[in-house]
């Protein structure tokens, strides 16, 4: 029973290779057909805490799964359309430890607030699954699907709780503003398809390679290109909450359960900028000098407008979801200037997995700060952070430094990613792209400090306010990871090296 | 398009005549549409008299016997009156929607009779996806049903149309399902060659008795009882209950156009027998079909006689069953069809791949539709036990559905 | 024989037509069947493509049209699934209306 | 519209008259005032999309484009339509504020689309297909071999979504 | 010593973050923190103290350096080292810290615990400015000290804290983004991130526009720290609402980073830009001088006065590093010698001596300007207020502080035999003979710095008639009731003496203290010198 693919592997050979995938698909399942086996009259607070742990496991066991692959030396290819490369496991990786940080974090927030825990735990392991899917796929057909998996079921998750309005809002509305641009994305697909014959990406790359050289016939039809890019560029960017796709995200995140809407900001992002560098930097490669100045464009109007925007919110929630706008466009930055065969130790992509990376556990910790101080208030206006530094003067800390991290401050993470992306922008000398870094930089601050302010600069004492312990953890986690990748981040970097040098020798 | 057909004589002579090739396949094509048509249409009378019939002798009584032999023209002349009736619009009704719809359900019903082998070689079109072009084509009388209910401005007729959509889609998974089982052993979606797998050649002779309901009861129950459900009849004519819906989507139909509906809806029934008939009786499969003049004629006669007694006998169960609820319909496709006809699909692929020769398989099958029937009967036979609490009720049908009543918090609506 | 860029211009009509429903209209259904256009314009493409390809043996684009087809349907079966939660909730399914989260 | 030739074969007639069909619907799904309209011209979009399969020879996939377009998405659609009714005789406009700026942009993809579309040199003749029954067993053959994750995926597509829906749309009660 | 000789720096840097620790970890007690924080750093203030004596003259450049791998994929290593130039200001950062814990133990009664952890965590930063030889750590001390002090001014503030914190850290931020884009675009010229290196590496050396990118983007991080005129707006707001052992800090040792970074990194790595650029520096500094003593005056608030004051005395330093980066390169020294119809060797020792007198400036406007700062903290302890108008007559009520403050004020003027006196001549003298014009219009600072001390602080504040009424409600330091002015006690005294013993003994024997800033310049001249 060993059918071989065209492009390599072999059915039981490769089930090894996509072990996360499978950890996943089986403890998805698993946990609904629990349900569906169980008594629905013994189903409450207990059964959603059971699914919890189980998820936590899956999830943690798929991880563990990613991480022996971390180091894999050579790309493999299984069933001929997912490629495990470095690249790859890098963002399942980033993307596993998202989802159990906010798994740990954000389940109880959820088993309180639904009846349908089995429900949510399954979905919550599809989208992990689809996001590692999209992590590794090298065909337009499963980078579709996977990324149709993905908002499909991050749409449902967004609206989730049926009976809260805005959470209902929330949902329709990323729902509709997701399927326009995923349709865009398909149609820019089907061209590319057409102009070139096939929808795996080394074929892609091959024939425009082709076409650049140029051989006549096929240059014309090359031509389709320029649509196709830009359409498929506008679905991509829509899941990266890139300018001028991005005002779904303030929505989406403020309406959404504030779990849904913390991976929504992290996994989720990861994995749309997993997808938009295989897109880009393997399969459209030759085409590198007609995308670099479109991508460079949208950063700049990304990172100005999500900061503007979010320089009026008085909503923490809201004004971190425009901030992690502005921050896509701040990671769409590497991307633009990507380098094959830099000596520097920046070829830009490595900026953008470390972005990413740090991004991750910068941005679900101040999520889940949020998550803390709403489980107890209520509210996410800024009027709740009033004095946290007395009411939980831990919380307030941890805050703290992940604002100062998304600041881009020395010694968190966030640092580490923005200099790795100045360092890619300063060393293709778009000078331009990295004033406007600078400008922004200062404007994302006073928001960031605006918090800071409320938290801290004060005397009075409010209630005493309790986190929840599974938010205590992940907290910790985050805060711990934030400052490790800051202070001491060779490990990392040696990683996000070995993933981008990987995909970078593909495609050169 | 294999073989021979009727349509090549016909082309054959019209691009004699230096007509181009598409033109005289879409003039050849025309002809058999034409024929087709007015088949479902005579045909429709026939059918009504014979539910008329058959439900009367349930009944005990006699049913039509004024108007011709046995009363044969009894229902031309109700046609007739249908015509002459005055042919009512609602007020505010919706004129699209409204009109479009009795006109698309004729079309709906009519336009499958294409793909029916009525004898070897003569059917309208041997689509190499008939099984799926069946199931497709079914959806246009759901839209009609919708369009109906919904230009009515009627809220009945409305609720009607919802229950429409809900029974269809529900007892189309079934069907397809129990359809795909013929499809997973036959290995074609054609229905000529699905009938003409039927087959059983002994010594050169074709039997033609290779009928794979032998091989599959429970899939063929499965489809049976679907194609009730799809037929609208009882006990699934929920749709028009008249207690319930005074008359269903068409409440505000009249003459001609509620004629339509009437029509269609006898069309349909006799289709999916005739379909039942293709897909697990043989079709036009019989003794003597393999020679070589006498044999078509054979099989027209061998689908005929399938066809017409599988319509008797739904007949006959609706003369016999009282109607369910509408959360029992739901319960029923949805937790004990679908699952049935699923695990016969999972059995059948395993088997099927099996590396043992075909006789061996077709005993697998066979053994697993029955395992599924049993494990079905008996499942429900323990519920119905438990669930009347001790009276000693063997499973009838009565005590099926007077159970399923308790089932209500379990059923999907 | 029919050109490849009629079948195209037709994909390219859907998809603008589709387009400027699903940004124009304010009904969420009406903008759900805007999407459906969208899907079948580039259905149209992919199957045309496949058509007139070198290499029809390839059925590429046949295949991304299948899936398309059934990733439309639970698409549709969520997008509908949603705005009937909405509509439960709010009473209305006009995307004017629902404004509870701005700014 | 592309340029024909001067006596159009049958084909292209044909294909002119599914092309127009499909446009003309298409313009009534998002033009329709009344939704439900809206929702029948979508029917017929869709048929004349199946009908342009079956002139590319394409005939599992028209079939499917019936069964699950019209046989499922379709009636869904009409369905939710049913079921929201309250806004459908609205006074007010179906289309947003913004529907002449969103028009012109509409358009504008359009000629933008036509003119990609139309000056690249496609390849006009289209090689021999494979035989009907063959191509949907080699189409069955891509599922589970080339195209087995993507097809794999999307099956558990559909179960979430299935899930998914059934808990979002059902009653609280 | 050996040993310690190769440890003493990380002991040093780290030594607060320890403290940090301790404080967070024991916090319970408000005087055990206040207590066990002076007591501890003690330590970085002894050790510094060590390098005072142990730096070797003989050998010179960067000693007791540490070399550590840190991030290896990028060249970055944990790279410390001082110099001639860094040795003093390490013991005035240690220095003053170790005062502001001791004064603050007096005057700070809320969120002790926190301030505390604070003011050591700055410490650090501070320390790590001027020891970093390698620019991602230089760039992480840099950026760190920025948190502290803005939670300083935030929390203990005065009432327009918020307005005044945020505006402090986003000006130096975006400075410092600019430096950090400046310092990528020198890696990617250099390939390594260790600012010797680099600096030797010459990067960018025949591409003035680069250059002078690179240049702009490392001077507006510094400017807006020194801060040099026009990027000084911040500066008056931070201070004056900052704590007073903040203000101290800021005015004392976190303005001397900017100066600190355009002598350690600016001149050295971009001497082509430096000198196609010192004009411009020099136009600044001497701007700043004049318009800083010219706002002084304009002053109503005490606080306010000394903190433009504080733009107008680093206008001498950006005035002198000016001065000298007109000759940052042999062919600008030669141009300047033939200008001048001076020998090189002159022109060479001018330059010398505006460096000289820049570093000086630095040191001792710490020294000035952190006892300044402290005073206008112990007279607002008291009266609640810094309006100069409210004030009067104060020299027969508190002859301490009298006496205190005309130290303080009489050495930021410039008075020879007090310290400020050996920086300005030093500085004009350097910059007369390379920059004539500017340094003359410089000299105008000088006159208007006598008018604002002594009419304004002096004349206004301790002369004339005492009237009681004008402030609302004296207090003693520590809260009680007062009838009027209350003089000096102990632990202010305590505080005041040591740097005004500095003023005047280094006002009367400045040389130890020049030994080590001479050394950094002639190896700087030497430097420039090497390249050809």
């Amino acid at each position: 029973m060993s059918a071989v693919f065209p492009n390599g592997g072999a059915v039981l050979n490769d089930l090894g290779l996509i072990l996360p995938e499978i950890i996943l698909l089986i403890g998805g399942l698993f946990i609904f057909c629990l349900d569906v086996a169980s008594d629905p009259k013994a189903q409450g607070k207990r059964t959603g805490a059971s699914y919890m742990a189980l998820s936590i496991l899956f999830i943690a066991a798929a991880l563990l799964a990613s991480m022996l692959q971390l180091k894999v030396t050579e790309p493999q290819v299984a069933y001929g359309m997912m490629t495990i490369d470095g690249f790859a496991m890098f963002i399942k990786v980033t993307i596993l430890t998202g989802m159990l940080l906010v798994a740990i974090a954000g389940g109880g927030y959820m088993n309180k607030r639904t009846e349908n825990r089995s429900e949510f735990w399954t979905f919550f392991i599809m989208v992990s699954l689809a996001m590692c899917v999209a992590a590794s796929a090298n065909n337009l057909v499963l980078i579709y699907i996977a990324i149709e998996f993905l908002s499909i079921t991050s749409y449902m998750l967004a609206g989730f709780l049926r009976a809260d309005r805005r959470s209902n809002e929330a949902g329709l509305k990323y729902f509709l503003y997701g399927s326009v641009a995923s349709a865009v994305m398909l149609y820019g697909i089907s061209l590319l398809y057409g102009a070139t014959g096939s929808l795996y990406l080394s074929d892609i790359a091959t024939f425009f390679a082709a076409a650049m050289e140029g051989h006549e016939s096929i240059q014309g039809i090359a031509f389709a290109a320029i649509p196709a890019t830009v359409l498929t560029l506008a679905g991509l960017g829509f899941k990266a909450s890139l300018a001028p796709f991005y005002q779904w995200a303030p929505d989406t995140y403020d309406g959404s359960p504030t779990p849904v809407a913390t991976y929504l900001s992290t996994a989720s992002k990861t994995a749309a900028f997993a997808v938009i560098v295989r897109v880009f930097v393997v399969g459209l490669a030759p085409f590198q000098v007609n995308w670099v100045p479109i991508l460079a464009g949208l950063s700049i109007i990304t990172m100005t407008m999500g900061n503007l925007a979010a320089l009026r919110q008085t909503n923490v929630k809201r004004m971190l979801a425009y901030s992690s706008v502005a921050q896509a466009g701040y990671i769409l930055m590497g991307l633009v200037a990507v380098t094959t065969f830099s000596t520097s130790g920046m070829d830009g992509l490595n900026g953008v997995l470390l972005y990413l990376f740090a991004y991750l556990f910068t941005n679900v910790g101040a999520f889940l700060v949020i998550m803390a101080v709403e489980e107890t208030t209520g509210s996410t206006e800024l009027s709740a952070f009033h004095g946290l530094i007395h009411r939980a003067p831990g919380l307030a800390v941890m805050f703290v430094i992940f604002l100062l991290s998304l600041t881009g401050i020395p010694l968190t993470g966030g640092f580490l990613g923005k200099f790795y992306v100045f360092g890619a922008a300063i060393q293709h000398q778009y000078f331009w792209l990295a004033a406007a870094g600078l400008v922004n930089a200062g404007i994302a601050a006073f928001y960031y400090l605006n918090v800071v302010r409320t938290m801290f600069f004060t005397d009075d004492k409010g209630t005493v306010l309790n986190a929840p312990m599974g938010i205590q953890i992940s907290l910790v986690i985050c805060t711990v990871a934030t400052l490790w990748m800051g202070v001491y981040p060779a490990t990392v970097i040696e990683w996000v090296n070995t993933a981008s040098a990987q995909i970078l020798a593909v495609a050169q | 398009m294999q073989g021979s057909t009727w349509s090549d004589g016909i082309v054959g002579l019209l691009t004699g005549l230096g007509l181009p090739d598409m033109l005289a396949l879409g003039i050849a094509y025309g002809i058999g549409a034409f024929i087709l048509v007015n088949f479902g249409m005579v045909s429709a009378l026939l059918l009504i008299w014979i539910t008329r019939k058959a439900i009367s002798r349930m009944q005990d009584r006699l049913g039509p016997n004024r108007l011709g032999p046995y009363g044969l023209f009894q229902t031309v002349a109700d046609a007739a009156k249908l015509i002459s009736k005055e042919i009512i619009t609602p007020s505010q009704s919706d004129f699209l929607a409204y009109n479009a719809a009795p006109i698309l359900s004729v079309f709906g019903v009519l336009i499958l009779l294409a793909v029916v082998p009525f004898a070897p070689g003569l059917v309208g079109m041997d689509l190499n996806v008939g099984v799926l072009f069946v199931v497709a084509l079914g959806s246009i009388g759901v839209m009609a049903a919708l369009m109906a209910g919904w230009g009515s401005n009627n809220k009945y007729a409305l609720l009607a149309g919802f229950r429409v959509v809900a029974q269809l889609l529900s007892y189309e998974i079934p069907m397809v399902l129990s359809i795909l089982t013929v499809v997973l052993v036959t290995g074609t979606m054609s229905f000529g060659r699905i009938t003409e797998f039927q087959s059983l050649t002994i010594g050169g002779f074709n039997l033609g008795i290779g009928w794979l309901g032998i091989m599959m009861p429970a899939a063929m129950l499965i489809f049976f009882i679907s194609s009730l459900a799809e037929a609208e009849l009882t006990p699934f004519d929920l749709l028009e209950a008249e207690s319930e819906l005074i008359a269903g989507f068409h409440i505000e139909y009249s003459g001609m156009k509620f004629a339509m509906f009437f029509l269609a809806q006898f069309v349909n029934a006799w289709v999916l027998s005739a379909l039942m008939a293709v897909l697990f009786l043989g079709g036009w499969q019989g003794p003597g079909v393999g020679l070589p003049v006498i044999g078509p004629i054979l099989g027209l006669g061998y689908f005929f006689i399938k066809s017409y007694a599988i319509y008797v006998l739904q007949q006959w169960v609706r003369g016999t069953f009282p109607r369910i609820r509408i959360d029992q319909m739901m319960y029923f496709a949805w937790k004990v069809l679908v699952p049935a006809s699923v695990a016969l699909i999972v059995v059948q692929a395993i088997v099927q791949k099996l590396p043992v020769p075909d006789p061996v398989i077709y005993a697998f099958i066979f053994l697993a539709n029955i395992g599924v029937i049993w494990v079905v009967v008996t499942a429900l036979q323990r519920y119905i036990k438990s669930a009347t609490m001790g009276t000693k009720r063997s499973f009838e049908p009565a005590g099926l559905i007077g159970t399923m009543q308790k089932a209500d918090t379990y059923a999907m609506y | 024989m029919v050109p490849l860029t009629g079948y195209l211009l037709v994909g390219a009509f859907l998809f603008s037509a589709g387009l400027y429903g699903a940004l124009a209209r304010k009904n969420a259904i009406a903008v759900l069947m805007s999407i459906e256009l969208m899907l079948n314009a580039a259905n149209i493409n992919l199957v045309a493509f496949w058509r007139y390809g070198d290499t029809p043996a390839d059925l590429t684009g046949q295949v991304f049209a299948v899936l398309i087809i059934a990733l439309a349907a639970a698409e549709a079966a969520v997008g509908l699934a949603l705005i009937i939660s909405v509509y439960r909730e709010r009473k209305t399914v006009d995307l004017d209306e629902l404004d509870l989260l701005a700014g | 519209m592309p340029e024909l030739p001067p006596l159009p074969t049958i084909s292209q007639l044909v294909f002119t008259g599914f092309a127009l069909f499909t446009c003309a619907s298409a313009l009534g799904v998002v033009l329709a005032r009344n939704l439900f309209h809206g929702a029948l011209a979508l029917v017929a979009t869709l048929f004349g999309v199946a009908g342009l399969y079956v002139m590319l020879e394409a005939e599992f996939l028209a079939v499917s484009q019936v069964l699950v377009y019209v046989g499922a998405i379709a009636t869904l659609i009409t369905f939710a339509i049913m079921l929201t009714r309250s806004m459908m005789y609205g006074k007010t406009s179906p289309l947003n504020r913004q529907w002449g700026k969103t028009g012109l942009f509409a358009v504008m993809i359009f000629l933008a689309l036509y003119g990609f579309v139309g000056s690249i040199p496609w390849a006009d003749s289209a090689p021999a297909v494979l035989a009907d029954e063959s191509m949907i067993a080699a189409l069955g053959v891509e599922f589970v071999t080339n195209y087995v994750v993507a097809f794999e995926v999307m099956g558990l597509l559909l179960l979430v979504a299935l899930v998914g829906a059934v808990m979002l749309a059902r009653d609280n009660n | 010593m050996e040993s310690l000789d190769s440890i003493v720096l990380t002991v040093i840097l780290f030594w607060p973050v320890v403290s940090a620790l301790l404080v967070l970890l024991f916090g319970s007690n408000d005087k055990l923190i206040k207590n066990g924080s002076i007591v501890a750093s003690l330590l970085p203030l002894g050790l510094s103290i060590y390098l005072l004596t142990a730096y070797d003259f003989t050998v010179g450049g960067m000693q007791f350096s540490v070399n550590a791998e840190w991030i290896p994929q990028l060249n970055a290593s944990f790279h410390l080292g001082v110099d001639g130039l860094s040795v003093p200001l390490i013991f005035l950062t240690a220095l003053l810290s170790t005062l502001s814990l001791f004064y603050s133990a007096g005057v700070i009664g809320k969120r002790v615990k926190e301030y505390y952890f604070l003011m050591h965590l700055l410490q650090m930063s501070m320390l790590g400015v001027f020891m970093a030889l390698d620019y991602v750590l230089f760039y992480v001390f840099w950026e760190i000290s920025l948190v502290p002090m803005y939670f300083l001014i935030g929390v203990w503030g005065g009432a327009n804290r918020g307005y005044a914190s945020v505006k402090f850290f986003i000006y130096t931020l975006v400075g410092s983004v600019a430096m950090l884009l400046a310092i990528l675009g020198v890696y990617f010229a250099t390939g390594t991130f260790d600012i010797l290196e680099a600096a030797a590496a010459q990067p960018f050396a025949d591409n003035l526009t680069l250059a002078s990118l690179a240049f702009w983007g490392l001077f507006l991080g510094f400017a807006f720290k020194v801060p040099s005129f026009p990027f000084h707006t911040w500066l008056p707001d931070a201070h004056t609402e900052a704590p007073t052992a903040g203000s101290v800090i800021l005015a004392g040792v976190l303005l001397k980073l900017g100066a600190y970074g355009l002598l350690r990194i600016m001149l050295p790595t971009f001497p082509n830009a430096s000198v196609y650029w010192a004009p411009w520096l020099v136009a600044l500094g001497a701007i700043a001088i004049v318009y800083g003593a010219f706002v002084c005056v304009a002053q109503t608030d005490l606080k306010r006065l000394i903190a433009y004051s504080s733009v107008s005395h680093m206008g001498y330093v950006v005035l002198g590093i000016g001065a000298a980066a007109t000759v940052m390169t042999p062919e600008g020294l030669a141009n300047m010698a033939n200008v001048f119809h001076l020998s090189e060797e002159a022109v060479r020792n001018s330059a010398v001596m505006a460096i000289n007198g820049a570093t000086l400036q630095m040191f001792n406007h710490g020294l000035i300007t952190g006892a300044l700062f402290f005073l206008v903290g112990i007279i607002y302890e008291r009266a609640h207020t810094r309006e100069l108008a409210k004030f009067g007559g104060l020299s027969s009520k508190t002859p301490y502080y009298y006496a205190m403050m005309m130290v303080a004020a009489f050495a930021s003027l410039g008075l020879p035999g007090l310290a400020g006196f050996w920086a300005e001549f030093f500085t004009f003298r350097g910059a007369f003979a390379l920059v004539p014009v500017w340094a003359a219009f410089g000299t105008i600072g000088i006159v208007i710095t006598a008018v604002y001390i002594l009419y304004r602080i002096i004349q206004s504040v301790f002369l004339g008639e005492y009237d009681a009424t004008k402030v609302d409600h004296w207090t003693t330091v520590d809260g009680h009731h007062a009838d009027g002015p209350t003089d000096m006690v102990t632990f202010e005294k305590w505080t005041l003496w040591p740097l005004v013993a500095g003023m005047f003994l280094l006002g009367i024997y400045p040389t130890p203290l020049l030994d080590f800033f001479n050394t950094s310049a002639i190896e700087l001249m030497n430097f420039v010198s090497s390249l050809s």
